[in-house]
């Protein structure tokens, strides 16, 4: 059938152009710690990025399978605890093992808790997220004897990053951290943005939209909210690893449903569904948090009230910026 | 898609700008960065802090010729946030040195990433064991050590009848300073014949508002002792519900394991009364020093003088000094200063040990009551009653 | 001292206060979500703002029970103004918008309440006619917290009556179930909403009133609050007043028991026990319900 | 002869109410049976368990004499038991393609291919255009399926269904709301389909089931009261007193 | 027809739920003290066109008013405040309330010499006096039904809309709810618009029919007489 070359779907594909313009950020970025040297920025952008991954996978979730969770940085936690104690007592030196195992455990827990979450509705689903959110933060809490309690978890090694036994740099060097952290990020946006463009993403988005008709045309829509859920815990761990690597610390304040509240805060900065837009959320985010916060002592008061504002006003987040202001020129 | 990358390399650039002037702009002063929590349940406790070491930074005035100049920066007791505000201190604000910090867990997170920060770190709060010779940027200087408070409070307990022949029950935070504290204080007391009821202490978290299960469970227990380790903002919150439970009306005597704080104990009036603990200070302490010290901060900042504002302002002078000492801000040679040099202040002289990097100061013996007529018009004050010499508390140097 | 008997009545009493404090918390939270479907996660704020309020009463030469009668009504205002200004607009908006921003209004108002009274935890005066202890079957319990006790079922009951017996009561129990028909009866829903609204906001400051002398104040007593209410009406059931009693006093129970007998793990066993009951009944004990 | 689709006893009750009241109905294989009733007399709710949408409170449904009583939809789906449902259920945000296609492909099979592009399932691309053009949809096939003209969105609805390749296909009032024009559209429409696969019709609109019924089954409170060719039906006393009500 | 005070009068509306075209320019009054019925099948707009005049689903375009009032963009509450008493087919009675909670919660006091008051309901109604304390959505379909209509007659409307009072009821009970709507309303003399699909209950208590034949128009008037004398037009435009 040659007629129908074009595909009348929301993938407009690759073009030179989109390809150009992500070298070129993507370059940009690497080139940052080259040209500003300052550890302080290098460590802010660092840490953007790892949220950025966070949010980015929890809106795989939210805005691609329409569920929502209140905890996602559980996930992000589990994963930074087991990376940080597999790198103090098994092996500290074994970097991607590490990475391996924080992800894998990651997703052994987030298994079961997806399989009853997903038996739930929409808010029971998110009620439930936040249940065992709590309850993984508190036996972080309380199981003092491994994780270091309310002290959390310290003195975690800084492996060297190697790829096929040649060694590129040290963990414990901001700037190797950062480019080693934006690597894994590019990585996996470009890794998450395939599979929210394969028939699988469709099928996501197919529950996102309308899950009740999902069912009716032959999806097994409990099945694949586990799939939805299962992938974005396990993004979450692949920033939990990058989390723990880049502050060699970790404390149960990180899991914490306040900190729950942030990352879902940063994908509604950013905008729901798309994958890019919790990236730039989540740097707008830390970058006001830290900006108020230096500001004041009372940052908390600013900080509500940017957030009350932004969702009294600009409810579409970041990415609503761009039609707001094309509507604005077209009147 | 176009919109975003045009948008986030437009963001991107600006950020990037923003940060340029920043990190060339040559720094005239001194900076010093302090790091104290002005969020979250020790709030109160970290105001004072900032006090002692603005007081002490405007009585220095200069070192090196320079001004100094103090950027203060709220932790929120959360070792993360303190790790990134250290960062931004450091690299940012161009700090040649951290002080302040309160809470072990932040303390501890700090001095792990002390080599990426290569600056002095000198906490004044900071009471954990785990710092004596922790690393050599690692300082300690204000604050007794849990085993310093400790001896301190076997000492104290032991040269007082109404406190001797009591069993104890022990309860403290869960966080490291509240199991350091603990298990110290239980295994001097041990040996040294004190009673205690649970010897596998009970682990109260630092988040608790009621206590009411913990007391009907001291209750339950029939001890007439009690010895605490909680932040010292809380000590006044659990005397007062105990006393609701008519804890103290009925003998049971309270052994603190840090000095409450003055304005919750104003806060929580008579309930706070027959609180027993070793510190440091308290404006009780009487030398010439020590109260005209008091008599300044009571002008400068209208608040009863605490001996977390003490612990603060010796720690930045001795901070100050080293600086001065060390002629540079290399960090190597304001540490090197740092160790063994000694501070003549509030609480006599005091120095960190060249050893350990941690300080010897005395300690004393208090016990709140009604106060006397003082000029703070503080109604709740802790009495000294013994005070023991430095080297009879900790570790010899 | 000690014996069984008087530690029994210890726990039984305390988990009694704490499950009432937990309850009219809830209720307030219950009462908006059900007749709004705003979960307002500020709630905690205005608890701690009643309790401040209260607190502020008796230092300025209040009696402690004219503090509890007046505290609440100054939140029920502030709860009037929220609802204006911005809690109404977002109430055809989807409910993540509205966590979002009753997130963000939580922090700022947390903000203010350190910015207006300090950090330093503050107690409140008591009368001196409930300051001391009463035997209750050997065991010594404090008088003022009995009096809470029969405060907490004092407003419960009068909630109840408040419900079952006044027209407004009425009107709201209706709205909770068939919004609709209820504006067909001529009664503007727009009015309910600020009606539930506030009234949710005032039990948040009873109970922030009544809380603050139990423990003591500081400004970040509502967010633990806010977790625990949380945890009551999921297991209660989203919305249900009866599913709320009983869950409010299962956790008060669960609560005392475990701090008494393992402490440490407290709170575990709390998410572990909503877990399990939202694992089997994902509605809640007793369901997405109505108020009765 | 074994029947295509039938159900045994099948009752429903809603609290104290009952919407389905044993219920035996035989669907024949290709044919048009359509079902009517007055309000409430519960021809919805006989249909959401046929297809999975509610659990049965008893009874059996046997489908080319399996029982598949109480399944989860998509396995139903897989079976080819497809429906449309009466407030019009379509993947809004998504163009018309994306709607036939995301259906044709849980068909199909595919969907856990998480690395390959979705344009690479040519088969499933080339039988959504097939779709589309049969229903006269490949137009409006870029548009999302938000921005379409009501009439065109309950085609949509009938395309996602026929996706499924279905054997029996469930359509639940078709024409509501809908012009007269567009009505004689979708009634063109189901008889064409009707050639191929057995269609179940709920619907209001008598003109269209007398003229399109091959049978039809009445409905009231829940029990089937007759059954038959149209005209049987249309001299049906009982019919008459259900819709009509009872004669002094 | 003499010349009376139009209550409601609905003129060319035109209402649609979110695309779909539902009423597609209807018209049609109720003047005071009138009992008119809209008849048609099932699907044809009659709920719509309640809902429309009611608030709850506001007309696009076109006029209603009551009792010479413009209502068309008003709120349903506002609606219900100018004297319009609604009775949906599914009854809405509240769970959780009582019977005698769900009438006080729709009283309002009347003028006239004999309003409606809770006395005059339980009068009225024995059923519901039986039951006064019983949870008002246990009641079977016809009492709920009954209390409905009480519920109605308690505001002391100008005008009840009642929307296919016999749905779902089994033939008796439609005799039952028939009879009390011919005592309650009709012989007070209360202004009555009702919907139904049974045009036998249609034809006893109203005087003037509206067909709606096809979707969302009103395809002829007639009075009772004239539908007894010509039963044809009932099947053409109901029957199957």
């Amino acid at each position: 059938m040659d007629k129908h070359l074009t595909i009348p779907d929301n993938d407009k594909g690759i073009t030179a152009y989109k390809i150009a313009a992500i070298t070129v950020l993507i370059a940009g970025l690497a080139l940052f710690p080259f040209v500003i040297t300052n550890r302080f920025y290098i460590s802010l952008i660092n840490e953007m990025l790892i949220y950025g991954l966070l949010a980015m996978s929890l809106d795989v979730l939210l805005g691609y399978t329409g569920l929502l969770s209140f905890m996602h940085n559980a996930y992000l936690g589990i994963s930074a605890y087991v990376v940080g104690l597999f790198l103090i007592h098994i092996s500290p030196s074994s970097l991607w093992l590490a990475l391996v195992a924080g992800v894998i455990f990651t997703s052994v827990v987030a298994l079961p808790v997806g399989w009853v979450q997903v038996r739930t509705g929409g808010l029971a689903f998110a009620l439930l997220t936040l249940a065992f959110g709590m309850m993984f933060h508190t036996i972080v809490w309380k199981w003092y004897g491994l994780t270091g309690g309310d002290d959390g978890l310290m003195g975690v090694p800084n492996p060297a990053i190697t790829i096929f036994g040649w060694k590129i740099g040290d963990s414990g060097d901001p700037a190797t951290m950062y480019l080693f952290t934006l690597v894994i990020v590019a990585l996996c946006y470009l890794l998450t943005r395939r599979i929210i463009r394969s028939p699988f993403g469709a099928v996501l988005e197919a529950i996102r939209e309308n899950e009740e008709r999902a069912a009716f045309i032959g999806i097994n829509v409990r099945m694949y909210k586990l799939f939805g859920w299962m992938l974005a815990c396990m993004l979450a761990g692949v920033a939990g690893a990058l989390f723990i690597l880049y502050k060699g610390y970790i404390g149960p304040t990180t899991m914490s449903a306040f900190a729950g509240a942030g990352v879902l805060m940063m994908v509604l900065l950013g905008g729901l569904g798309t994958l890019w837009g919790p990236l730039v959320g989540a740097a707008i985010f830390i970058y006001i948090q830290d900006y108020i916060s230096t500001m004041t002592e009372h940052w908390e008061i600013y900080l509500g009230m940017v957030v009350v504002l932004l969702v009294l006003f600009l409810p579409t987040g970041f990415v609503g910026l761009g039609s707001y202001f094309k509507r604005l020129g077209k009147e | 898609m176009k919109k975003f990358l045009f948008m986030s390399a437009l963001l991107v650039f600006a950020v990037m700008m923003s940060m340029a002037p920043h990190a060339a702009m040559a720094a005239d002063p001194v900076n010093i960065g302090v790091l104290v929590p002005l969020t979250g349940i020790v709030a109160q406790g970290g105001v004072e802090m900032k006090y002692g070491i603005e007081m002490a930074a405007e009585e220095k005035g200069t070192v090196l010729g320079r001004p100094i100049k103090l950027i203060v920066e709220d932790t929120q007791v959360k070792p993360p946030v303190a790790v990134t505000k250290a960062e931004k201190l450091v690299y940012k604000d161009n700090c040649k040195a951290l002080i302040g910090v309160f809470s072990s867990g932040v303390g501890l997170a700090l001095a792990q990433n002390i080599d990426k920060l290569n600056v002095p770190f000198l906490t004044t709060h900071v009471m954990t064991t785990q710092l004596y010779d922790l690393h050599p940027l690692v300082f300690r200087s204000g604050q007794l050590a849990n085993d310093q408070t400790a001896v301190g409070n076997v000492k104290g307990i032991l040269a007082r009848e109404n406190l001797k022949n009591r069993t104890y029950y022990v309860l403290v935070h869960d966080y490291s300073w509240g199991h350091d504290a603990g298990e110290r204080f239980i295994a001097l007391a041990k040996q040294n014949g004190i009673k205690i009821y649970n010897e596998k202490y009970d682990k109260a978290p630092i988040s608790t508002k009621d206590w009411s299960s913990y007391i009907s469970k001291i209750k339950a227990s029939g001890v007439d002792g009690i010895y605490m380790a909680f932040i010292t903002n809380v000590i006044p919150v659990f005397a007062k519900q105990a006393a609701d439970f008519g804890l103290q009306a009925q003998g049971v005597k309270l052994v603190s394991a840090a000095a409450p704080g003055p304005l919750e104990m104003e806060a929580g009036g008579e309930a706070c009364h027959g609180i027993f603990g070793a510190s440091d200070w308290s404006w009780d302490v009487n030398n010439p020093t020590s109260d005209a010290w008091e008599m300044r901060f009571w002008e400068k900042f209208k608040t009863i003088p605490s001996d977390a504002a003490v612990h603060s302002y010796v720690g930045a002078m001795n901070l100050f000094n080293a600086i001065e000492k060390a002629g540079s801000t290399d960090a190597k040679a304001i540490a090197d200063a740092l160790r063994g040099i000694s501070y003549d202040g509030p609480y006599g002289t005091v120095r960190i040990s060249a050893k350990d990097n941690c300080m010897r100061n005395d300690a004393v013996l208090t016990e709140t009551m009604a106060a006397p007529d003082n000029p703070f018009g503080a109604k709740v004050y802790m009495k000294v009653l013994e005070t023991f010499p430095a080297n009879e508390l900790g570790p010899a140097e | 001292m000690g014996g069984a008997l008087s530690t029994s009545v210890d726990i039984t009493l305390n988990s009694l206060v704490l499950g009432g404090v937990f309850l009219i918390v809830a209720t307030g939270l219950n009462i908006i979500y059900g007749l709004s479907r705003v979960m307002n996660l500020a709630h905690g704020s205005l608890y701690a703002i009643g309790a401040y309020a209260g607190y502020t009463l008796t230092t300025i030469g209040f009696n402690y029970f004219a503090a509890i009668v007046i505290a609440p009504v100054l939140v029920a205002a502030v709860g009037l103004l929220l609802e204006r200004t911005i809690i109404s607009p977002m109430r055809k908006r989807s409910m993540v918008y509205t966590l979002i921003l009753t997130y963000g209004l939580m922090f700022f108002l947390d903000g203010l309440i350190k910015q207006s009274w300090g950090n330093e935890p503050r107690f409140v005066e008591l009368p001196a006619m409930i300051k001391s202890t009463i035997p209750i079957l050997g065991s010594h319990y404090p008088v003022f917290r009995l009096v809470t006790l029969f405060i907490i079922a004092g407003v419960m009951t009068g909630l109840m009556l408040f419900l079952n017996k006044t027209k407004i009561g009425i009107i709201l129990r209706a709205a909770s179930t068939i919004p609709e028909m209820v504006s067909c009866l001529g009664i503007n829903m727009k009015h309910v909403h600020i009606g539930a609204f506030v009234l949710g906001c005032a039990l948040a400051g009873i109970a922030g009133t009544i809380a603050g002398p139990l423990t003591t104040i500081d400004p970040l007593m509502g967010h633990e609050m806010l977790i625990s209410s949380f945890v009551v009406i999921v297991i209660g059931g989203l919305g249900s007043l009866r599913g709320a009693v009983f869950a409010a006093l299962l956790i008060g129970a669960v609560q005392t028991l475990a701090e008494f007998f393992i402490t440490d793990l407290a709170m575990v066993i709390v998410y572990m026990l909503m877990a399990v009951i939202l694992a089997f009944m994902p509605r809640g004990l007793l369901g997405e319900g109505r108020f009765e | 002869m074994e029947a295509f689709l039938c159900t045994e006893d099948l009752c429903r009750h809603f609290g104290g109410v009952t919407a389905t009241d044993c219920v035996c109905i035989n669907i024949e294989h290709n044919g048009l049976r359509s079902i009517i009733g007055p309000n409430g007399a519960g021809k919805t709710t006989f249909i959401n368990i046929v297809t999975g949408r509610i659990p049965a409170s008893s009874g059996k449904v046997l489908f080319q004499g399996c029982d598949i009583t109480n399944k989860p939809t998509h396995e139903l789906v897989k079976m080819g038991i497809c429906r449309t449902f009466q407030i019009t259920s379509v993947f809004k945000d998504l163009s018309v393609f994306e709607n036939v296609r995301i259906a044709r492909q849980a068909r199909k099979g595919g969907s856990l291919k998480i690395f390959s592009l979705k344009k690479h399932l040519r088969e499933v691309t080339e039988e959504t255009w097939n779709i589309l053009e049969r229903l006269d949809l490949q137009n409006l096939a870029a548009e999302p399926a938000k921005n379409l003209a009501y009439g065109d969105q309950r085609v949509l609805e009938v395309a996602i269904a026929m996706a499924g390749t279905p054997t029996i296909l469930f359509l639940d009032e078709p024409t509501a709301g809908m012009s007269p024009a567009e009505t004689r559209h979708i009634s063109d429409l189901i008889q064409g389909l009707a050639e191929d696969i057995s269609i179940v019709l709920v619907e209001h609109d008598m003109d269209l089931v007398m003229s399109i019924s091959d049978a039809i089954t009445v409905l009231h409170y829940g029990s089937i009261i007759a059954e038959g060719q149209p005209d049987d039906i249309r001299s049906n006393e009982l019919v008459r007193e259900a819709y009509l009500g009872k004669e002094e | 027809m003499e010349k009376k005070n139009k209550i409601l009068n609905v003129e060319e509306i035109h209402t649609f739920y979110g695309e779909s075209h539902i009423i597609q320019g209807l018209s049609l009054f109720v003047a005071e003290n009138e009992a008119v019925s809209i008849l048609g099948r099932n699907g044809v707009g009659k709920t719509t066109t309640l809902r429309s005049i009611m608030g709850l689903t506001p007309p696009r375009s076109g006029k209603i008013t009551i009792d010479g009032e413009d209502t068309t963009k008003l709120p349903a509450h506002a609606v219900s405040m100018m004297g319009v008493a609604y009775v949906p087919a599914e009854r809405h009675i509240f769970p959780g309330l009582h019977v005698e909670e769900n009438l006080k919660l729709a009283a309002r006091p009347g003028d006239g010499d004999n309003p409606w008051t809770l006395e005059r309901i339980y009068d009225q109604f024995p059923i519901l006096a039986d039951r006064t304390k019983q949870d008002g959505s246990t009641l079977s379909g016809g009492e709920q039904q009954m209390l409905a209509i009480g519920r109605a007659l308690i505001s002391n409307p100008k005008i009840i809309i009642l929307d296919e009072p016999s749905q779902g009821l089994s033939p008796l009970l439609v005799d039952a709810v028939t009879e009390c709507v011919q005592n309650f309303c009709v012989k007070s003399g209360i202004t009555l618009m009702v919907v139904e699909q049974n045009y036998r209950m249609a034809l006893k208590v109203a005087s003037r029919h509206y067909l709606m034949g096809t979707k969302g128009k009103i395809a002829g008037v007639a009075t009772t007489q004239e539908l007894n004398d010509n039963p044809q037009i009932i099947h053409d435009h109901l029957s199957v």
